[in-house]
């Protein structure tokens, strides 16, 4: 239950215990034409699925609202259900209690699916990273991450610019060179 | 998991029809968890399941200063991240004995009320999505932009301000404080006539609400239910009135009474707080009394050894802090009462025998934020 | 009797006060063009700005010759709630006076982890560290979020 | 109702309860565990009393002991009084039959400090997981895995 | 055209969904993993089967649906010669239609309305 | 009428539908199945007299308008059967037959 | 008032001029299957984009603007991604009912859409009984959504079908009796076209006095819960059920019943133009004789898509205002309400229509 | 020629789906083959052009009985559960009465020369309606109300039994 900590440095950041999931694909600059039709749609609707655990879900749901809107992206169609939405945008704390039923929801999705960890929470622990006996630090310890927004919360126009450049990113994927990130990653195991 | 077992009342068959709601779930609030018991749609139990999005906050001041604890509390309610950091700047002060001025009273008092605003606004949004109504989560976020960006301005972010310290405030209000917050009061007065209309007079909307989810007033008080929705059972409960501080000792306001206790009494208690908010704003903001917006502390703050309590009403209901202090620069014990905590523990006695669509209605009359109550 | 008019009051004052519902919506529907709020980000990019106060980062701030003011006094690092801030220093012997003295070798700041507080910047007893307005921070890979606040090469500016 | 007032009236019920002056706020009593559940009763059936909302319980690990904090006030009254409760064997008797809201707060107590309450009717972790070692609030609790200490 | 069109759109929505299932199922990427195909309940996983007994108080209104649907059948053909039959099929149907009333009402007064 | 089709070959098909019926009537022991059997009866029974109606007296309605009583009557039943079996399931738990005669229903 | 089916013919003649009798066949129904399958899907796209900019509209916002000029690809960005997302189900289902559910809705939805009368002559399927028709098929797309609901085998998918099960065949019975019985009473017929041809004289919502206007009420409120939007969308329920019925279907399968409920409201608003707005016929003022000249010139297919949009927009404008009714409640309100009143208002009608006091 | 093999095509239709509807082991899956038979019953209907006998076959039997069925369904099966098969004596006789049964039947049939009529009267829903509410020579008023009073005689039974309070 939980990760497991295999590693421990205060001081170095880039040894959060566990091991770190990569965010996968992306990257490539040149891709095929039919790659370019599809990445377009893609990138275009971006449906999140309603996962909002604390204060970001806040700034989430502001992002949805009238005055930054992202509706002009396309992206207000919010999923109840991860079998029909694209990205996560995971808005706030991870619990080890959590971790599980993230790890459930991001395996029910349907591919392909993005990952948005919006908040200093969901990017490494944030407020939560020392002491905190209960605290995730870090998404990507349970699923691979496309996009990290720090801030805690970010403003709206942060998780626009997220979002937009998780549209960059969907816009170089190489789809027959797709791998699918979590290979390899205690495949289903966390919970 | 379920069970099979012939109810001699009636002579079904009845199985226990177990039903998760939440973690993940659009009226779970975040992450609340409750795992319904059902009997067709009725509902027999509900049993919530915390901890989702438990923090360990309580474990984490015991290492933290004083000052550095503040912050941590915004991240509790964080819709009324304000009130939570008076409440503790406030139990610091009393223990240590500092007086602060006037001026931080008053603009605490101000800010506090915002918050309540924005809190509520933001509920009136999320209730009207949960009953199903799309538009008015709109007209909520509109109206609460205004007052982030008084925020923004002032405190310098949006949500989590952290505007707080021990003694005092972290800046002197913006030089447009005054003048847009007499803005916003003055387009709010617009839009919540509008509110009504659109929702609390709404006959599908009333239908939905009344009679659903009573909570008498014995039982309110013995699960230590507090705040709006407390009030909604005629419990008069507010600490503001009850245990006056900051400035509500000297602003005239009332305290919303209704008396039917259920979820549109509670609904209405929470309508009509709103105009209460507006009037201690309006009474106050034009009444800033000069002088400075900190008293000097030292860089360390120890308590002396002892138990500390301070209760403030939060806009979920009394918030408390309490302290236990050992002498040394973090509390020994630090607990935070939270509202939302006591209100959930009736959800269970009072959503048996309603339906599923009730329950939705009645948790969004009680107003949860989950962290708060899994802290 | 009694019943029956009942039955088509409630009918009729049921379907009033939907009908002002309705009222509400379409107003704001055909006052559309002039009640629109909606900031167009990212195109609105240029005329975007924020309050003064607005934090967004910790920033140290660098004068023109590539100097800061930070003196590496580890204020921040023990104000920070909850380590952001790490003060990476060199110990050098002043060739003055022969004492020892804190030189900063890098300002670590975990933007990640930040939960911009300011309590860094209030505790901060030479002003060196500021809260900028830059939001655009979002990345693909977190370690870019830590960084090292001093400039390369910058220097303790002499006051 | 004044404190002192309220002192006079609670120790008339029973004898051994001690008092606390030193940095408290509020009228502060501790009550050996056997008492505890009569001296509820007492609090919230009193007429003069009438302490029928609690408003927070509180675990506290005091090093050798742990114990709970109870804190009440009267809606009638508007008085408070904290009581104070100690256990050296992790057992208390619940009060949440008493007070109802105690179900969630001692289950909470439960979980975070290991305080096991007799009687209580449905006592399991709240917040942690169910498979979890320790329970975190205590003094001596550490955890190598999930905690990162500064 | 005649009934033959019911043909061509049964045959043209059989292709439509094909066409659209064949082409995701062909050309969408694919993954799989051991919770993916559990059934979605909020990320938790379910207790038991959704499909046990689940008592509603529905079909009632299921049955009595069945008989006004029939009653509505019977008035079709009255509804389009009304016009041109006049008094007599009105009285008549005014019957049909009394009787049927009769029905909703002891519905109605023996609370089979009423969603339990 | 259809080129080519004649008036038996649509009795045969209800004939053949008819005794699956009658087939699925008796050996099927779960009540909703049953039920499902009768339908089937009933739908033959239907189609034979609308294929007479069409083939033998087209200018008549009888044929037809017998079929419509058909359906009526159908349904009603079938709006009674299913209150029956959902009040046998409350009482016994199940929708076999088996348990219903042991319990003299 | 031209008559498209001139033009049917002349390509018919034309064809069979040309080619065999299997070839004129085959390529009319090559030819007439394209078209309306276009017209489905383009139906779909542009109805989810309106609803997605008049919401918007609504609350302050833009809406989808920026994909395309005025984002107007998004609902085509939306479809290829759908089109291009994993089929992910559990295993848990009933592998065969899950796939059939989706085929109901779809082929129930297009048959309708063949019954419709776009203009003078131009109707698919021009049958006698169309306005029954239409009831009948749509009859069959409830079914879908049972099966769609009890074949996912998840919790929240069944009470949702359930749920719908009982709103819609509840609801058929109103829109049955009250609306389109009282409005066949009136026009003598249940051809599609014979009822819009009867209008010429004015519209029935108007010359069948206020029972006509009831009946329009009524309708509108069933039409409205028949396809399951808001304020009765208890299937979906997103604060309750998650997604309902279709939880568990993802990609282009979910897609269909997404489609299927914006055709179907489309459907519903088709039949409401027909049978009260006086389907395809220009709009006439009395007196106004160089007005309704000028009306006469536009072609009647583009008054049919005017007034059904309108009649979305109302039903559009009631999903962005109305909170949700109770389960209930939505069930009280039919067999309480509105039947009696249907009934009634059926009775009121065939009197008036009796006594001969139309227009 | 095109009815021709629609008429083909639908008949096997009913013959393969009556068939499954009488074994199929799953409650559901026999629901659903008994709505494709008698949705291609209704088709039947259709291409002999007896539109509105098809209309009611769609609303009723597709649309309400099957419906109820499948609510009926829903509520009592487990039905992840099969049901058990009948025995295989059972089944051998019942197989052998149908057969029978439906050897004679189609030997007569054959056997019959079926005098059918050469034209082709149209159907239209006013000449049903003229001849149900016709109480003259060939009307059917009677049996239109009489069907009246068997439907509420049916719902007031229906209600009877379902509002049956259970005692023990
Ligand atoms: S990053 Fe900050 S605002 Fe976001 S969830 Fe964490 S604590 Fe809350
Ligand atoms: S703003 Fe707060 S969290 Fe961020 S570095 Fe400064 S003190 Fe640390
Ligand atoms: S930034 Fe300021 S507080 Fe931090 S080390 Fe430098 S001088 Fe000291």
């Amino acid at each position: 239950m939980g990760v497991k900590s295999d590693m421990k440095n205060k001081n170095n950041q880039d040894t959060f215990p566990g091991q770190v999931i990569p965010g996968g694909n992306g990257g490539n600059i040149v891709v095929g034409v039919l790659d370019q039709i599809i990445n377009w749609s893609r990138s275009n609707s971006l449906w999140p699925l309603y996962f909002g655990t604390s204060c970001c879900a806040i700034e989430m749901m502001q992002t949805g609202a009238a005055r930054h809107d992202w509706s002009r992206f396309g992206m207000e169609v919010a999923r109840p259900t991860p079998r029909q939405a694209d990205v996560i945008v995971i808005a706030g704390t991870i619990t080890n209690k959590m971790a599980p039923v993230l790890r459930k929801l991001y395996d029910q999705m349907a591919e392909p699916k993005y990952v948005v960890a919006m908040g200093a929470c969901a990017v490494s622990g944030g407020p939560f990273y020392y002491n905190s006996y209960s605290v995730v630090r870090g998404a990507d310890h349970i699923i691979p991450v496309d996009v990290y927004v720090p801030g805690c919360p970010p403003r709206p126009e942060s998780l626009l610019d997220a979002m937009i450049k998780l549209q960059e990113k969907i816009k170089t994927f190489h789809n027959s060179k797709r791998k699918n990130p979590i290979e390899g990653f205690d495949e289903g195991k966390v919970g | 998991m379920t069970t099979t077992e012939i109810d001699n009342k009636t002579g079904l068959v009845t199985q226990e029809y177990k039903i998760n709601m939440g973690p993940q779930h659009p009226a779970a609030h975040g992450v609340l968890r409750l795992v319904l018991t059902l009997d067709g749609e009725i509902i027999e139990k509900v049993d919530p399941d915390l901890g989702y999005i438990h923090r360990g906050i309580e474990k984490m001041t015991e290492r933290d200063t004083y000052k550095q604890i503040v912050h941590l509390t915004d991240r509790l309610d964080y819709l009324s991240s304000h009130i939570n950091n008076e409440a503790v700047c406030l139990a610091v002060e009393n223990a240590l004995e500092i007086e602060v001025p006037d001026r931080v009273k008053v603009i605490r008092t101000i800010i506090a009320e915002l918050t309540r605003l924005a809190s509520h606004q933001l509920w009136w949004g999320v209730m009207g999505m949960d009953i199903g109504a799309l538009t008015t989560f709109m007209y909520a976020f509109r109206d609460r932009e205004l007052i982030n960006d008084i925020m923004e301005e002032t405190c310098g972010t949006r949500l989590t301000m952290n505007y707080n310290k021990p003694g005092g405030l972290m800046f002197d209000i913006h030089p447009n404080f005054q003048k847009r917050v007499k803005e916003f009061i003055k387009h709010f007065k617009v839009s919540l006539p509008e509110y009504n209309t659109l929702l609390s007079g709404n006959v599908i909307f009333k239908k939905r609400l009344q009679g659903i989810g009573y909570m008498s007033k014995e039982d309110a008080i013995a699960y230590g239910v507090s705040g709006p929705s407390a009030r909604g059972s005629n419990i008069s409960c507010d600490v503001r009135k009850i245990h006056p501080y900051s400035a509500y000792d000297r602003v005239d306001f009332n305290e919303i009474l209704m008396e039917g206790g259920d979820s549109y009494d509670r609904y209405m208690v929470r309508m009509k707080e709103m105009e209460e908010s507006m009037k201690i704003i309006e009474q106050l903001v034009d009444n800033i009394p000069e002088g400075d917006f900190e008293t000097k502390t030292a860089a360390v703050l120890k308590l002396p050894k002892g138990e500390y309590y301070q209760k403030v009403e939060s806009a979920r209901g009394e918030f408390g802090v309490f302290i236990v202090s050992d002498g040394k620069k973090s509390p020994y014990r630090m607990k935070f009462r939270s509202p939302g905590f006591a209100n959930l523990s009736i959800l269970d006695k009072i959503s048996r025998g309603h339906k599923i669509a009730d329950l939705v209605a009645i948790m969004s009359s009680l107003d949860f934020v989950i962290p708060d109550i899994d802290r | 009797m009694n019943a029956v008019i009942n039955y088509f009051s409630e009918i009729i004052g049921g379907f009033k006060t939907l009908l002002q519902g309705m009222g509400i919506t379409g107003k704001h529907f055909f006052r559309a063009h002039k009640e629109i709020i909606t900031q167009q980000y990212p195109d609105n990019r240029d005329t975007l700005t924020f309050e003064d106060r607005y934090r967004a980062q910790v920033y140290m701030e660098h004068d023109e010759n590539n100097e800061h003011r930070c003196d590496a006094c580890q204020t921040c690092e023990i104000a920070c709630p909850n380590g952001s801030i790490e003060i990476i220093f060199d110990r050098v012997v002043d060739p003055e006076t022969g004492k020892k003295k804190k030189v900063l070798d890098k300002h670590i700041y975990h933007l990640g982890m930040c939960t911009l507080c300011n309590l860094c910047v209030l505790a901060c007893p030479t002003e060196a560290i500021k809260m900028s307005h830059e939001f655009e921070t979002a990345v693909y890979d977190r370690s870019e979020l830590t960084k090292a606040l001093n400039k390369p090469g910058s220097k303790l500016k002499e006051s | 109702m004044t404190n002192s007032e309220l002192q006079v009236l609670v120790s008339s019920w029973m004898d051994d309860l001690e008092f606390i002056d030193e940095g408290v706020q509020y009228l502060t009593v501790t009550v050996p565990k056997e008492n505890l559940r009569d001296l509820m009763f007492k609090l919230r059936d009193d007429s003069e009393a009438a302490f029928d909302y609690m408003f927070s319980l509180t675990a506290v690990d005091w090093g050798k002991n742990r114990g709970m904090v109870y804190h009440l006030e009267s809606t009638k009254y508007r008085h408070i009084i904290v009581v104070h409760v100690n256990t050296e064997d992790e057992t208390l008797d619940t009060i949440s039959d008493i007070y109802p809201t105690a179900i969630l707060n001692e289950r909470e107590a439960y979980d975070l400090m290991g305080i096991k309450f007799t009687g209580h009717p449905d006592l399991r972790r709240l917040f942690l997981q169910d498979d979890w070692v320790g329970h975190p609030l205590r003094k001596d609790y550490v955890d190598e895995a999930n905690m990162i200490v500064k | 055209m005649g009934s033959s069109a019911l043909v061509l759109f049964f045959i043209v929505g059989v292709f439509f969904i094909g066409i659209a299932v064949s082409v995701a199922a062909l050309f969408a990427p694919r993954s799989s993993n051991s919770q993916k195909l559990d059934p979605w309940e909020c990320g938790i996983k379910p207790f038991g089967d959704a499909w046990i007994q689940f008592k509603v108080g529905y079909y009632l209104f299921a049955i009595i649906y069945l008989i006004f649907d029939v009653e509505v059948v019977f008035l079709v053909p009255w509804a389009v010669v009304m016009k041109k039959m006049g008094t007599v099929a009105f009285v008549e149907a005014l019957i049909f239609l009394v009787i049927l009333g009769i029905g909703l009402l002891y519905a109605w007064n023996k609370k089979a309305l009423k969603w339990e | 009428m259809i080129q080519g089709i004649g008036v038996t070959d649509f009795f045969i098909i209800s004939t053949l539908m008819f005794f699956m019926g009658v087939y699925g009537f008796i050996t099927r022991k779960n009540l909703i199945t049953i039920l499902i059997a009768i339908e089937l009866i009933l739908n033959a029974v239907a189609i034979n007299f609308v294929i007479i109606n069409k083939y033998l007296y087209p200018e008549g309605l009888h044929g037809q308008i017998f079929s419509i009583f058909i359906i009526a009557v159908a349904a009603a039943e079938v709006a009674i059967a299913i209150a029956i079996v959902i009040d046998f399931y409350r009482t016994h738990k199940s929708v076999s037959v088996e348990e219903g005669e042991m319990m003299k229903y | 008032m031209y008559d498209f089916s001139k033009m049917t013919g002349a390509i018919h003649d034309w064809l069979s001029s040309i080619m065999p009798d299997l070839g004129v066949i085959i390529t009319e129904w090559v030819i007439i299957g394209l078209i309306f399958l276009a017209f489905f899907a383009l139906l779909g796209l542009v109805l989810v984009y309106a609803e997605r900019r008049i919401a918007g509209f609504f609350q302050f916002r833009l809406g989808p603007n920026r994909v395309g000029p005025f984002g107007m690809f998004q609902t085509v960005a939306d479809t290829v991604k759908l089109l291009l997302k994993e089929l992910v189900g559990t295993d848990r289902a009933d592998k065969f009912l899950y796939n059939l559910a989706p085929f109901f809705l779809i082929i129930a939805a297009l048959m309708a859409m063949a019954a419709i009368p776009y203009g003078l002559g131009l109707t698919a399927y021009n049958v006698n009984i169309g306005l029954f028709f239409m009831m009948a098929i749509s009859s069959i797309g409830v079914i879908g959504i049972l099966l769609a609901g009890w074949a996912s085998n998840n919790k929240y998918s069944m009470i949702g079908a359930l749920r719908s099960g009982a709103v819609i065949i509840s609801y058929e019975l109103s829109l049955g009796l009250s609306s389109v019985l009282a409005m066949i009473l009136l026009a003598g017929t249940l051809n599609m076209n014979e009822i819009v041809m009867s209008q010429q004289a004015g519209w029935w919502l108007f010359r069948g006095h206020i029972p006509a206007i009831i009946a329009f009420i009524v309708f509108i409120i069933t039409g409205t819960a028949e396809t399951n939007r808001v304020p009765f969308d208890l299937t979906e329920a997103e604060s309750e059920l998650g997604a309902g019925f279709h939880a568990e279907y993802s990609g282009i399968k979910f897609a269909f019943f997404f489609l299927a409920e914006f055709v179907n409201m489309f459907i519903i608003s088709a039949i409401a133009v027909t049978v009260f707005l006086g389907g395809w016929l220009p709009i006439h003022i009395p007196y106004w004789e160089g007005f309704n000249n000028i009306m006469d010139y536009i072609p009647g297919p583009i008054w049919f898509m005017i007034k059904t949009s309108g009649v979305i927009f109302l039903l559009m404008w009631f999903r962005w205002t109305f909170p949700r009714l109770r389960i209930d409640q939505i069930l009280t309100l039919e067999w309480k309400y509105l039947l009696p009143i249907s009934l009634i208002n059926l009775i009121l009608m065939a009197f008036i229509v009796m006594m001969g006091w139309v227009f | 020629m095109g009815a021709q093999i629609m008429f083909y095509i639908l008949a096997a239709v009913i013959l393969i789906f009556s068939f499954l509807a009488v074994t199929s082991r799953k409650v559901m899956r026999a629901t659903v083959y008994l709505l494709f038979v008698l949705l291609a019953t209704a088709g039947l209907y259709f291409i002999i052009d007896y539109n509105f006998m098809a209309g009611i076959q769609l609303i009723v039997y597709a649309g309400g009985i099957v419906a109820l069925i499948v609510f009926a369904v829903m509520l009592t099966e487990r039905i992840g559960d099969k049901i058990e098969g009948p025995s295989t004596m059972q089944m051998i006789l019942a197989a052998l009465v149908s057969v029978i049964g439906a050897g004679v039947t189609i030997s007569v049939l054959l056997g019959h020369n079926f005098k059918q009529a050469s034209q082709d009267v149209g159907q239209d829903v006013s000449r049903i309606g003229e001849n149900l509410l016709n109480y003259g020579d060939g009307g059917y008023v009677l049996p239109f109300e009489v069907v009246s009073i068997l439907l509420l005689a049916s719902m007031i039974a229906a209600i009877v039994v379902a509002k049956r309070k259970f005692e023990n």
